[in-house]
């Protein structure tokens, strides 16, 4: 277990590093790699239960998420996102947790749907109650299953809140 | 053939062994010593007349609280249907609580191998002579056997792998750099009440 | 900088032993249509054991039931098989209504009879986009998708609801149907033959198609029935055995359709026989469309959504100021009657069954539900060992899992 | 009924890749077609009456308050027992008063069984669906924020909302006198039981 | 100065090269949506233009994971090894005439020779990941490779004896010479086998086996994230181009065309390359995949029976017409 070093970063508060003096030149990069990271949101193909369904009406023809440059990718090395869908067993929630930590910075996790949210109906001894327990949750996504238009909303609702972030980069080595 | 017509047929050919024919909305059960279920299982689904040949459903019962008098703690119920002849038939073979276990039937129908596993892993009644007895639907260290009457709906205690798997994500939480939420899961919120009260 | 917990999954390439090697596909794969986990023993790419493992989506049905009235166990039911959805709230709505003795009127077994066709080819339309992409095949994948979003739709315009319907009640159903609700669904049945076209022009005679399907997973009638395989999979084998013909439920006895049997017990003959189950489905759509009689959709003697439950508090409603609610209460309050039954339906991917012991109480004493898909899970390793793991790929395809009914 | 396969291709199909070429034809053909995607956000799906989405209690028109008479038939009948209320009774009236409404939306699964059995129609699934949030909080509905949601409802469907029947209020087919007072709504005549649809070669006189 | 010139030649090719590699999966993500009856990119930028930038930006800022029990030098060099291999194989191709970086004598072998290689990258990335679902990738690629590389070079040697030079250019302008103008109408046979077998060489469907989606999750690429995916991305683009150049050149005549575009010599060349490119796409968009053994099959028992007899064929007609 290492601590995380960045050589120049100078963290101003919890999550946000700047390099001190560099805003003329990072500020508008800090745009452009944002606008880059929403326009190519590549979520990792974790469908659980009913909401996969959803999640695959989402990407078909009729609602089409190439549209927003969005793929599904099968390897989580190669995502960005995670949509949890569908509800998160307990024997499933170490899996979960081993993707997320297999997927590299920076990553995003969108909860969809009442089960993943929250357990759902499901209050029972096999069910984790909200995936927010094992790995941390950006865009909750309510509705059971939600309809694509809504899990649409949740992704612009992630576009967004990328588009807000400051210089979060990891270093490319 | 009619149901009733082969409860009767099973109680001449092993009159010993069945100790009640039941009748509910038209669907005969008949209730059965655990010791000779294989023979007469195979019975039933070679004699020429009867020709039970699909296995329609294999689970374990718990009888704790059932008003019924009679029975012993658990039973396995078999559904048997005969495709050909389209007759329908329940064996409910009595398991006492002490020694939970009953022949497997694996020998006359493969596809009963992951019916006895479940009925293993969630009510905890064995099947000697399995090929493959684990738990099937539970991690295998899981404690306890959820569909026994004295089971709470919630679980006992929580799953040891689960307690570690949410040390292990508030431990690594620091490493994030977004800002996701992490929820604790031992403090309880007001947002998440869940007022399931069984 | 350094990263915590960024293994890879596996232990080294060569586990000894020669060449003989494990992989563990799952329980996050792309083409194990959801959580199913499947470790293999490979010599090369052919599989030497294969073994299933499930329970990742266990979410304890059987003991959830137990602490629910029948009325709203039936939210359960939707989340079984949510692929079909509506075949399965039947199912339970069947089941029920037998263990409580109530009657159904005629036109809700006819709309009844309606959903659970379109479910059928909503169902069969996904397996055929999942078992074309897994063989690569993508565009079928989403052709498939727009037909299922009509229907869908169509639902949604039924029911309120997409997917989790909960549509059907004990004692009938719970909506009636519309003009325009009619409409749509004839012109969906005008068109649909002539989507199954398209289908079938890109993969059905397909070379590589054929290359993929024709003798692999081959099983025999008797193997099949030793397995207890239902549904497709074992028609496919050349065993008569559809519920819907040997123990008709709904309205099924009153309409003509035919049951289409295989006789080769491969891939391929699976395929054809589900692509023919389409158009009978289509039939049975049209016969429910026209002979769609009048009367009421709720049978007189349906128990009330707030089911009473013996010897707990009962629901106070002032029954003068309000009516007597939306369908009659059970007013012997928790009189219901006690034993077990089990009733079983054809759902899309085969035998549903549902084993219920009441107890009088108004809440299951014990429900058991008998899965097509967790039997046919069960019956992988016989179907792919010592093929190819390309052709296990197309051997969970065939078999048209769904991991929410086999864990439940 | 033994199922057909189609003929096996001939020499000549297996050359030409005949039926490659079909199924390339049909690709292509498509690519001049027009393709049938929603444009979300620009184009928003049509909602059909009734959808299962966002709760909210109905705001009384006279009263400007909810018309929840804290009978409790929800919470009973709700199966994922997300909804809680608090009322005490009124000592001079002996009616109840409700003093909190919450419903934890994000544990609920839509079924509608809770306005189904509300016996004044206090409840709605509304036809909003996109009310995803960043936090937990902002999808737990107290009294307010449920009232809030159907004054959004409203300002949504506007004027439409004048006769607006939620069909779960009055589910479609279901004789009035099965209802209570409250829900004897005004509905279409297809709605009520005498002017269902009935199929063509219906045995009406069964 | 000759050096220098040079190097800026290299720099506007791969300048170019790269900006086409990009447009050539928006291009692919458009023809296949539309294909499916749906959109594509539509959201980033107008009609979705700006999407593969978008891509490329998100790529170079994601993180590199390095698999811990990885081999870090093979694993990191293996997408260089790919890149540089097609981009090498860039430098004998011909766009127009006189539009060459080396014009050497030896061009179809070279490329094959670069061709293979890039291979290597493959087999090592697959090894060197050390996860059993790249290692199979790799495997499979190899053999593919392998099988494969025979049958096409056998179907371009009836190319070669029709020309009788192994200079791309000369192979241009030997096919302007001859009685029908491209030799694809002479050597249909070498044409149809070169067509599989370019689909194989590149990975595609119904070849795409190395990095079957359902079978293998990403394939040989299935460790990789951030900019050294996008590097074995932009090789595989890179190769489609590079086979579709040959494909060009070796039989629908180059750069030759019915006009001249007198300010843009390349302008045919670049449209048969897309011809072939749209053709790759419309493949995918249109059939299932292989199984493994069943490659293999085509490849040995159909393709290379049908390239030398089209060898021996080509051999006959040159014999008897001089």
């Amino acid at each position: 277990m290492g601590e995380i070093k960045e050589p120049g970063l100078v963290e101003i508060e919890d999550g946000v590093k700047m390099i001190p003096g560099a805003n003329a030149i990072l500020g508008p990069l800090n745009k452009l790699v944002n606008w880059g990271r929403a326009g190519s949101i590549w979520p990792v193909t974790f469908g659980l239960a009913c909401c996969a369904i959803e999640m695959m009406d989402t990407g078909a023809s009729t609602n089409d998420l190439d549209r927003f440059g969005i793929i599904f990718r099968a390897s989580p090395r190669q995502a960005d996102c995670m949509i949890v869908a569908g509800t998160l067993t307990k024997k499933m929630a170490p899996i979960l947790r081993r993707v997320y930590d297999q997927m590299p910075e920076p990553r995003y996790v969108l909860a969809m749907g009442s089960c993943a949210c929250s357990g759902g109906v499901f209050n029972s001894y096999a069910v984790t109650q909200g995936v927010d327990t094992i790995v941390p949750v950006d865009v909750y996504v309510p509705g059971c299953p939600p309809r694509p238009a809504a899990l649409m909303q949740g992704l612009i609702k992630l576009q967004e809140k990328i588009l807000q972030e400051q210089y979060r980069w990891s270093l490319w080595r | 053939m009619e149901s009733m017509e082969v409860a009767r047929r099973l109680q001449e050919q092993f009159s010993e062994e069945v100790l009640d024919i039941c009748d509910f909305q038209g669907q005969v059960g008949v209730i059965v010593k655990r010791d000779k279920i294989v023979e007469m299982l195979r019975w039933l689904r070679d004699s020429s007349d009867l020709r039970m040949d699909h296995l329609m459903d294999l689970c374990g019962v718990d009888n704790k609280n059932r008003p019924e008098a009679n029975l012993q703690r658990f039973e396995v119920v078999y559904n048997l249907y005969s495709i050909p002849l389209r007759h329908s038939i329940r064996i409910r073979a009595q398991v006492p609580e002490n020694d939970p276990c009953v022949d497997t039937i694996t020998t006359l129908w493969t596809g009963a191998d992951w019916h006895e596993r479940e009925c293993f892993d969630l009510m905890g009644i064995s099947f000697t002579g399995h090929p493959d007895l684990r738990r099937i639907l539970l991690p295998d260290d899981w404690q306890g056997h959820p569909l026994r009457k004295e089971y709470p709906l919630k679980g006992r205690e929580e799953w040891s792998g689960l307690v570690e798997l949410q040390r292990k994500a508030v431990e690594l939480h620091q490493f994030d750099l977004g800002k996701g939420i992490l929820r604790q899961p031992a403090a309880e919120q007001s947002h998440t009440k869940g007022n399931d009260k069984s | 900088m350094t990263r915590p917990m960024t293994k890879t999954i596996n232990v080294p390439v060569a586990d000894g032993e020669g060449d003989r090697y494990t992989v563990k596909m799952g329980p996050q794969h792309p083409a194990t249509h959801g959580v199913l986990r499947v470790d293999l023993e490979l010599d090369g790419e052919t599989i030497l054991k294969c073994t299933p493992h499930v329970g990742y989506l266990h979410r304890g049905f059987d003991k959830i039931a137990e602490h629910r009235t029948y009325a709203q166990s039936l939210i359960l039911s939707d989340r079984l098989d949510y692929i079909a959805a509506m075949a399965n709230n039947v199912g339970y709505c069947v089941a029920v209504e037998k263990l409580l003795g109530v009657s159904v009127p005629l036109r809700a077994k006819y709309l009844r009879t309606m959903v659970c066709e379109m479910s059928r080819i909503a169902s069969h339309l996904l397996w055929l986009a999942t078992h074309a992409l897994d063989i690569g095949a993508m565009t079928v994948f989403l052709y498939c998708f727009r037909e299922r979003e009509v229907l869908l739709e169509l639902f949604e315009e039924l029911c309120g609801a997409r997917l989790t319907f909960s549509y059907p009640r004990i004692g009938g159903v719970r909506q009636d149907v519309t003009r325009h609700f009619i409409d749509k669904l004839q012109r969906f049945i005008n068109e649909f033959p002539g989507n199954l076209e398209e289908y079938e022009t890109l993969i059905d005679t397909n070379r590589i198609w054929l290359k993929r399907t024709v003798g692999i997973g081959v099983l025999s009638g008797q193997e099949a029935l030793d397995l207890g395989l239902t549904g497709a999979c074992l028609r496919g084998s050349g065993i008569d055995y559809d519920i819907r013909k040997h123990r008709p439920y709904d309205a099924y006895d009153l309409v003509d359709f035919e049951v289409p049997l295989g006789a080769d017990g491969d891939i391929y003959a699976r395929y054809r026989c589900r692509m023919e189950e389409f158009t009978q489905s289509n039939r049975i759509l049209q016969q429910c469309i026209d002979q769609l009689p009048p009367g009421p959709i709720i049978g007189e003697d349906a128990p009330d959504l707030v089911m009473s439950l013996q010897g707990s508090r009962k629901v106070e409603v002032d029954s003068s100021r309000y009516g007597t609610g939306l369908v009659r209460l059970l007013e012997e309050s928790g009189e219901y009657p006690a034993g077990d039954i089990y009733v079983s339906t054809e759902v899309p991917k085969g035998e549903l069954g549902f084993y219920f012991i009441s107890d009088g109480s108004g809440k299951p004493y014990r429900m058991h539900i008998r899965s097509p898909s967790f039997i046919h899970i069960g019956a992988l390793p016989a179907l792919v060992e010592g093929d190819l793991i390309a052709d296990l790929i197309a051997n969970i395809g065939t078999l048209d899992v769904v991991l929410g009914e086999c864990d439940r | 009924m033994q199922i057909q396969y189609k003929p096996k291709r001939n020499l000549l199909q297996t050359i030409f890749h005949v039926e490659i070429m079909q199924g390339m034809a049909l690709t292509l053909k498509k690519l001049f077609s027009k393709p049938i995607t929603r444009q979300y956000p620009d184009e928003r799906p049509e909602i059909e009456l009734g959808f299962r989405g966002q709760h909210a209690l109905v705001r009384d028109e006279i009263t400007g308050e909810s018309k929840c008479v804290a009978c409790m038939r929800c919470v009973t009948v709700c199966p994922s027992r997300c909804i809680y209320i608090r009322f005490h009774k009124d000592e001079d009236s002996g009616a109840r008063v409700v003093d909190s409404y919450d419903i934890e939306a994000l544990r609920c699964v839509y079924c509608g069984f809770c306005e189904e059995v509300c016996p004044v129609n206090a409840l709605a699934l509304t036809e909003i669906y996109e009310y995803a949030a960043y936090d937990r909080e902002s999808i737990f509905f107290d009294q307010e924020k449920l009232l809030g949601n159907w004054d959004r409802f409203v300002e949504m469907k506007g004027k439409a909302m004048d006769n607006y029947v939620n069909p779960f209020w009055r589910p479609r087919g279901i004789p009035e006198g099965r209802l209570t007072a409250a829900k004897r709504l005004d509905v279409p005549d297809e709605w009520t039981v005498e002017g269902q649809v009935v199929g063509s070669q219906a045995n009406v006189n069964d | 100065m000759q050096v220098i010139i040079i190097l800026i030649e290299i720099l506007i090719l791969f300048a170019i090269v790269m900006l086409h590699v990009a447009y050539a999966t928006y291009f692919e993500r458009k023809i296949i949506g539309h294909m499916q009856v749906r959109l594509g990119p539509m959201r980033v930028g107008w009609h979705g233009l700006l999407q593969p930038i978008a891509d490329g930006i998100k790529s170079f800022f994601k993180e590199d994971v390095v698999p811990e029990q990885a081999d870090v030098f093979t694993f990191r060099a293996a997408p260089i090894i790919c890149l540089v291999a097609m981009m090498t194989s860039l430098a004998v191709l011909p766009f127009a005439k006189g539009w060459v970086l080396a014009d050497i004598n030896i061009g179809l072998l070279f490329i094959f020779a670069m061709s293979s290689l890039s291979s290597y990258g493959v087999i090592l990335a697959g090894w060197a990941s050390n996860s059993k679902f790249t290692f199979l990738g790799g495997l499979r690629s190899m053999a593919q490779v392998i099988s494969y590389e025979i049958a096409m070079g056998l179907s371009l040697v009836g190319v070669m004896m029709m020309s009788g030079t192994l200079n791309l250019t000369k192979i241009v302008e030997a096919q302007g010479a001859s009685f029908s103008g491209m030799y694809v109408f002479p050597q249909i046979i070498a044409f149809f086998v070169f067509c599989v077998a370019m689909l194989a060489e590149t990975n595609r469907v119904p070849f795409d086996l190395p990095e079957a989606e359902t079978e293998l999750v990403s394939g040989y690429c299935t460790e990789y994230s951030g900019m050294r995916y996008a590097i074995f991305f932009m090789a595989e683009y890179i190769g489609m181009m590079v086979m579709a150049s040959i494909g060009t050149i070796c039989f629908l005549g180059g750069w030759s065309g019915p006009f001249e575009v007198a300010l843009f010599p390349p302008f045919w060349f670049v449209a048969k390359v897309y011809v072939f490119m749209f053709f790759f796409i419309w493949i995918r968009a249109t059939l299932p995949r292989y199984r493994y053994d069943q490659l293999m099959e085509v490849g040995w028992k159909l393709l290379i029976p049908l390239a030398l007899g089209n060898i021996v064929l080509t051999g006959f007609i040159k014999a008897f017409t001089g």
